[in-house]
């Protein structure tokens, strides 16, 4: 066992833990912090892949700021335990659908034929560079990334549209 | 025993790693004391006096009555979270400083690992920022978790004021890297070399004094600091988010908030003072002697209190410091050592510069109310640092355009 | 050069008006929108003035100018251009189309002065003269197809131009789609022709044509001729499809005399001329064109002798003169059929325009039997149409004189010529000649037969008067082109178009051009041209119509009871419009409302779309249960879907 | 050093997406399936990146960087909205919010 694997297994079973957690919590609070680990273990695997600027990104955004706005706005309206109401009993059939799916996907993927993945594994060629990205994303992508900034602004407004206080 | 010799760079990082805690630690403590000191000749008072000489073993009394103190959590509490707080507080706090540099890489290890930094990684800014932004969790989570009035407002108050100025102190630093134009520590440190006119250094403060001045407002309020220290402010909220913790859980945020102080000035100094860097051109040889200069003055000083004012059981303590001093000093007028401890020399004598500016202010300024700290994070502090983020992009472009 | 470079400018003119006109006219005062739409004719006038000074010089290689703007469409080998040409004949029609057009403009500002919808009526009139211009510029089937249906939408518009009026509405339809039924022909024929020749441009079309063989029997040049003739027929009116153009008499009177008399209706004319290299080499075409023509040329002279609507009178009138013009086309002399053309053009409008200043002064009164006795009140207007009149019987020296003659000579001694199709001629120009006599008669002599307390007749003013003088003056020596062919000397008229007729003439048939006997001497040349029958029975068709109406007027009461059958027959104009209506329309009407209606529509067309939405209503109805309101669910519901579609996805092997 | 086969990002990614979708049906709390979309976001964002490595292009990375970003967006107005849910109801619970049904 190399180092690589080492780190991916905890990673991963970090991740999973989590986001079972996330299910199971009868807490808001509690399903926010398992929601970071789970983002604070696909960075580090992020790290594993190579991609820094991704991982570093990943952090100071979703765990950062994103959840951070979670957690904020849960303390604000102080929410405890959520109630257990039942009304919909199509959402288990959802549930065993959605799990048919995941277990059908994993195995597909695990036995798929080499070579349907193409390319090298994580941690073989070095760190993505991030020079690089920026080009990419500032030659060809500009037009999206010009979008997305507008994108940005219209949710600024719109947010302080609906947190005003009408009076 | 061979799977040390097959992993040289663990057991350097493992060995660099224990060091900087233990310097840091005691950093802490002793930053500590000097705020006290500071503070209380601002008032013209003596500060801690009787515990050791000059008060000098006051934070090890601290420390060790902290440990003592009876551990007590609200039954009401979250307990896990209401433990997890204090933890995931200090731990980021120490994590950040493992990517500060500080000394130059050309001091390294054979295996060619530099020794003033734990990892020296290529986008080591994101990464110092990744951590920090996680350090709202800390106060956050604390505050929530004592499930108690004011505990959750203080939490509330800081989480809001984090994340507001974090905003600002990102957009600030921006500008120093659009003109190191790289994400790297040392590198940003390299830009720095040289200097105008021959005596001015180029350090980014010089171009970029405004977005220093952002920086060092947006950092004293993320650190929580007055006149920013809504979260603790004794008059609304008791003790702001952890009214409810006692003991050494409580020693752990206090040593987290100390902590975020230090790495904030270390980023200070490094983004804008030339890390370390001499202020002097290298031609003036005699600056080698500076630091071992420093202490003998220091020894020199220390030998005459003992033997002039100093009592009893303080004279013996004294006389010890006054031998440190002067061993230390006359180690480093060793040429060799002298040229090792230069760039750590700088280093800390900046750091400590900016703690200073720190405790002053504490000791002066007036502490903001809520709405008028947020009124001036957005609707000042912001728009100055973007707009001097603009004009540098400006400046910057500006021989791209001329020469197409 | 700059018109003849330019050839789109003559279009662009009145197109310009049109738009202009109806785009802002409705806000303008009747000032503006005269000035803008007489001024927009009367520059494409003088464009065309231009025109023939340019084309003038043109060398005779140069001739037929062709100018190519853009290609228009193209679907393989089938390519379209927008091209315009200019010949010989294109000029005829260009300065008769123009010129009259222009006129009529002017006088309609009078006439129509009063009327509502002003804007509209002379938006509409200009975009007939950019149509009608277009089809006489064309330099390809399609494009003349597009000026052809142009101008047959803008007859339509204006024959409905008091679309109140249900009769009126009625017309426009009548007219429309009886034309439809021609243009059917028209366009399968050009449809063939291109199947044929690989092109529909004239040029590539004449070129291959020229390289034919005169057709003994019928063959698919026949066919094409024949398949464009019913077109003609539609469009001139000529039996069996004529029977919208009486009915188009609704309109106002400038349109009935610009677009039925004048231009439009002589359009197919203009289409059989232009393809004569074709028609040539049809001869069983060509005397299908001939007896049509005959027949309608006696039989609408037949009705139009017992009329009393003036201005059916004179539409009955229109419809024999054209066939007229097609007897001439059928009998090989085409430059004659044109030359008729060019003149009926000038005294019919003039006719026309008479006629209307003659109800105009009555105040709308249109039945002849209602007048009477106008001489003295309108002597313009009398005078005018008296020298129109004149015109149109064929007296010597008048313009109508030397088409008709021409045409009667052709069908006499021409190329293809039938003593039979000469008798029809003939017999019909004696009726002509009696029932515009009988016209004039009734409506300016004898004793008012009208209130004269209530109606208080008046000249027409300035802006339709002169016209009318005008007109008069070409209806005279509008026909003096070909005056010389009395004493033996050449017709310049028809020297002026042998170009055209000749180029692609087949080689045996020499075309019509000196018809006059060189051995005899001119003094004997012109005593026979006047003492020839046409003149004789229209000498005997005036003299019948004064001893009729102005000698003894209780005479044509007399004969119609002694013949009363067929007065009635003619009066009724031999039920044809009923006859029709029971072989056609009833049977359609018929198969429409039991078949089409109540089986098709109902059944089948309702039933699905009612069926579709009662399916859909009732499934909407389950459907809706799913709308539970409840997030999770709805959750659910795309979880499964999502499911589902990537199973599909990979069952159906999209990898 | 072996490589970890890019296959088994590509596992860990469905997985974490399928209980994504799981938690995105199970759980009643309007925020708490604001935080199961996350999930399924980040589950995307592994692939995204993981695939980007395979095959050795950036496209995959800038594609992530977007995702974040609209994510953020999305939060500030989705949080905005639950703001202003529990200002006007006393639940956030959202099979208490059932009112638009037919």
């Amino acid at each position: 066992m190399s180092l690589p694997f080492i780190v991916f297994f905890i990673c991963a079973l970090f991740a999973v833990v989590g986001a079972v957690v996330l299910i199971l919590a009868r807490e808001p609070i509690h399903s926010a912090l398992a929601l970071i680990q789970v983002m604070l273990s696909l960075a580090v695997l992020y790290l594993l892949l190579g991609a820094e600027f991704i991982a570093a990104v990943q952090v100071i955004v979703y765990a950062g700021a994103i959840m951070v706005l979670f957690v904020f706005v849960i303390m604000l309206l102080n929410m405890r335990v959520e109630e257990r109401t039942n009304f919909s009993k199509l959402a288990y059939v959802g549930v065993v659908a959605a799990f048919a799916l995941l277990l059908w996907t994993a195995h597909w993927l695990a036995h798929s034929p080499a070579g349907r993945v193409v390319g090298t594994g994580a941690g073989s060629a070095g760190a993505f560079d991030t020079v690089e990205l920026s080009k990419q994303l500032f030659r060809p992508y500009l037009f999206p990334f010009e979008a997305t900034s507008i994108l940005i602004l219209i949710a600024i407004l719109g947010a302080m549209v609906l947190a005003r206080k009408e009076e | 025993m061979e799977f040390i010799s097959q992993h040289p760079i663990l057991v350097a990082s493992v060995v660099k790693i224990a060091v900087l805690l233990f310097v840091v630690m005691t950093a802490l403590a002793y930053v500590t004391w000097l705020e006290r000191k500071v503070i209380a000749h601002i008032q013209s008072r003596w500060g801690p006096y009787y515990v050791g000489a000059h008060g000098l073993l006051q934070p090890l009394a601290d420390g060790l009555k902290f440990l003592f103190k009876e551990d007590v959590t609200p039954p009401v509490s979250d307990r896990l979270i209401y433990t997890l707080a204090p933890f995931v507080a200090l731990s980021l706090a120490l994590t950040a400083i493992a990517l500060i540099p500080f000394g130059p890489p050309s001091v390294h290890f054979p295996n060619g690992q530099s020794v003033f930094i734990v990892s020296d990684i290529s986008i080591g800014l994101l990464f110092l920022f990744a951590i920090t932004s996680m350090g709202v969790y800390g106060v956050a989570l604390a505050g929530w978790s004592s499930n108690s009035k004011y505990p959750l407002m203080g939490g509330l108050r800081s989480s809001a004021q984090m994340i507001s100025y974090e905003v600002s102190l990102t957009i600030s630093v921006v500008g120093v890297l659009l003109l190191a134009n790289t994400l790297n520590f040392n590198g940003i440190i390299e830009g720095q070399r040289g200097y105008w006119l021959h005596f001015i250094p180029r350090w980014h403060v010089v171009p970029q004094i405004i977005g220093f001045m952002c920086y060092i407002t947006a950092a004293i309020a993320e650190t929580n600091r007055i006149p920013f220290d809504l979260p603790e402010a004794e008059t609304e909220l008791v003790a702001g988010f952890h009214t409810e913790y006692s003991s050494f859980k409580f020693a752990m945020f206090f040593m987290a908030e100390y902590a975020n102080m230090i790495t904030v000035s270390c980023l200070a100094t490094i983004l804008f003072l030339g890390g370390w860097l001499s202020p002097f051109p290298d031609s003036w040889a005699w600056q080698l002697y500076l630091p071992g200069a420093g202490l003998v003055l220091l020894g020199a000083y220390c030998a005459y209190d003992t033997v002039m004012h100093m009592r009893g059981i303080a004279r013996i303590q004294f006389a010890v410091v006054t031998v440190l001093a002067l061993g230390g000093g006359a180690l480093c007028l060793i040429p060799a050592v002298a040229v090792l401890i230069q760039g750590p020399f700088w280093f800390t004598a900046k750091i400590l510069a900016i703690l200073f500016v720190y405790i002053w202010m504490r000791g002066t300024l007036p502490r903001f109310r809520y709405d008028q700290l947020m009124s001036f994070g957005w609707k000042l502090l912001l728009p100055v640092a973007l707009a001097n983020l603009v004009i540098t992009a400006f400046v910057m472009i500006l021989p791209l355009l001329r020469h197409g | 050069m700059p018109i003849l470079s330019h050839l789109w400018i003559i279009l662009a003119l009145p197109l310009a008006g049109a738009a202009i006109n109806g785009l802002f006219g409705k806000r303008w005062p009747q000032s503006a929108v005269n000035s803008v739409a007489v001024g927009s004719v009367s520059l494409a006038f003088l464009a065309v003035a231009e025109l023939v000074r340019e084309f003038s010089h043109l060398a005779a290689d140069q001739i037929p100018y062709v100018g190519n703007y853009f290609t228009w469409m193209v679907a393989g080998p089938f390519a379209v251009d927008f091209s315009l040409q200019v010949d010989q004949l294109t000029i005829v029609m260009l300065l008769t189309v123009s010129f009259v057009g222009m006129l009529i403009h002017i006088y309609s500002t009078g006439y129509m002065a009063h009327e509502g919808g002003y804007y509209r009526f002379f938006s509409y009139l200009n975009l007939f003269m950019f149509f009608m211009l277009t089809l006489v510029m064309a330099a390809n089937l399609i494009v003349m197809f597009v000026g052809w249906e142009g101008v047959g939408l803008c007859s339509y518009l204006l024959i409905g131009f008091w679309f109140l009026k249900k009769s009126a509405a009625d017309a426009g339809k009548k007219a429309f789609i009886t034309t439809r039924i021609g243009d059917v022909g028209f366009t399968v024929g050009i449809l063939l022709v291109f199947a044929t020749f690989g092109s529909i441009s004239f040029g590539d079309i004449f070129a291959k044509a020229s390289g034919m063989a005169v057709e003994a029997q019928t063959g698919v040049l026949t066919a094409i001729c024949l398949l464009l003739f019913t077109g003609a027929i539609g469009k001139s009116a000529q039996l069996p499809l004529y029977v919208w153009l009486p009915d188009a008499m609704e309109g106002p009177t400038p349109v009935s005399a610009l677009i039925h008399a004048a231009t439009m209706v002589t359009a197919g004319v203009y289409m059989v001329a232009r393809m004569n290299p074709l028609f040539s080499r049809a001869p069983v075409a060509m005397l299908v064109v001939a007896i049509v023509g005959a027949v309608t040329a006696f039989y609408s002279a037949t009705i139009g002798l017992v009329q009393t609507d003036i201005k059916k009178v004179l539409a009955y009138s229109t419809v024999s003169q054209l066939g007229y013009m097609f007897l001439a086309c059928g009998v090989g002399s085409y430059a004659a059929g044109i030359f008729h053309l060019m003149t009926h053009a000038f005294f019919k409008g003039l006719l026309f325009l008479a006629a209307g200043s003659v109800i105009h002064a009555m105040g709308g009164e249109q039945d002849m039997m209602k007048m009477g006795g106008l001489r003295t009140k309108i002597p313009v207007t009398y005078w005018t149409m008296l020298i129109a009149t004149l015109a149109i019987a064929g007296i010597p020296g008048f313009a109508g004189f030397f088409s008709k003659d021409e045409i009667l000579e052709a069908a006499q001694s021409g190329p293809n010529a039938h003593f039979w199709l000469w008798l029809l001629g003939v017999v019909g120009a004696g009726l002509t000649s009696f029932y515009m006599f009988r016209l004039v008669f009734l409506t300016f002599f004898g004793a008012p037969r009208y209130d004269e307390h209530h109606v208080h007749v008046h000249e027409s003013p300035k802006n339709m008067t002169v016209p009318l003088v005008i007109l008069a003056f070409l209806s005279i020596f509008g026909g003096w082109f070909a005056a010389p062919r009395l004493v033996g000397g050449v017709d310049y008229f028809e020297r002026f178009l042998a170009p055209v007729f000749s180029a692609y003439a087949p080689p045996m048939a020499e075309p019509a051009v000196i018809v006059a006997e060189p051995h005899t001497s001119p003094a004997v040349t012109l005593l026979h041209a006047l003492t020839g029958w046409p003149v004789i029975v229209a000498v005997l068709g005036l003299l019948v119509a004064w001893w009729f109406y102005i000698k003894n007027t209780d005479a044509p009461k007399r004969l119609a009871q002694s013949v009363h059958a067929l007065y009635t027959l003619l009066l009724n104009k031999y039920y044809v419009d009923e006859i029709y209506a029971a072989l056609i329309v009833r049977p359609l009407l018929w198969i429409s409302t039991n078949v089409l209606w109540h089986v098709v529509d109902e059944g089948l067309i309702d039933g699905t779309v009612n069926g579709t939405a009662s399916v859909a209503r009732q499934s909407g109805g389950q459907l809706r249960k799913l709308q539970s309101g409840n997030t999770r669910s709805y959750a659910a519901w795309v979880v499964i879907g999502a499911v589902v579609f990537t199973v599909l996805l990979v069952v159906l092997g999209i990898r | 050093m072996r490589t970890v086969p890019i296959e088994w990002f590509l596992i860990l990614s469905a997985i974490l997406f399928g209980l994504g979708v799981v938690a995105f049906v199970f759980k009643r709390n309007v925020i708490t399936i604001f935080m199961s979309i996350e999930l399924m976001l980040n589950a995307v964002n592994l692939a995204f990146v993981a695939f980007a490595r395979a095959h050795n292009q950036l496209d995959g990375l800038v594609f992530v960087f977007f995702v974040i970003v609209v994510a953020a967006a999305e939060a500030a107005v989705g949080l905005g909205i639950v703001i202003l849910l529990a200002r006007n109801r006393e639940s956030l619970n959202v099979e208490r919010m059932n009112l638009l049904k037919f």
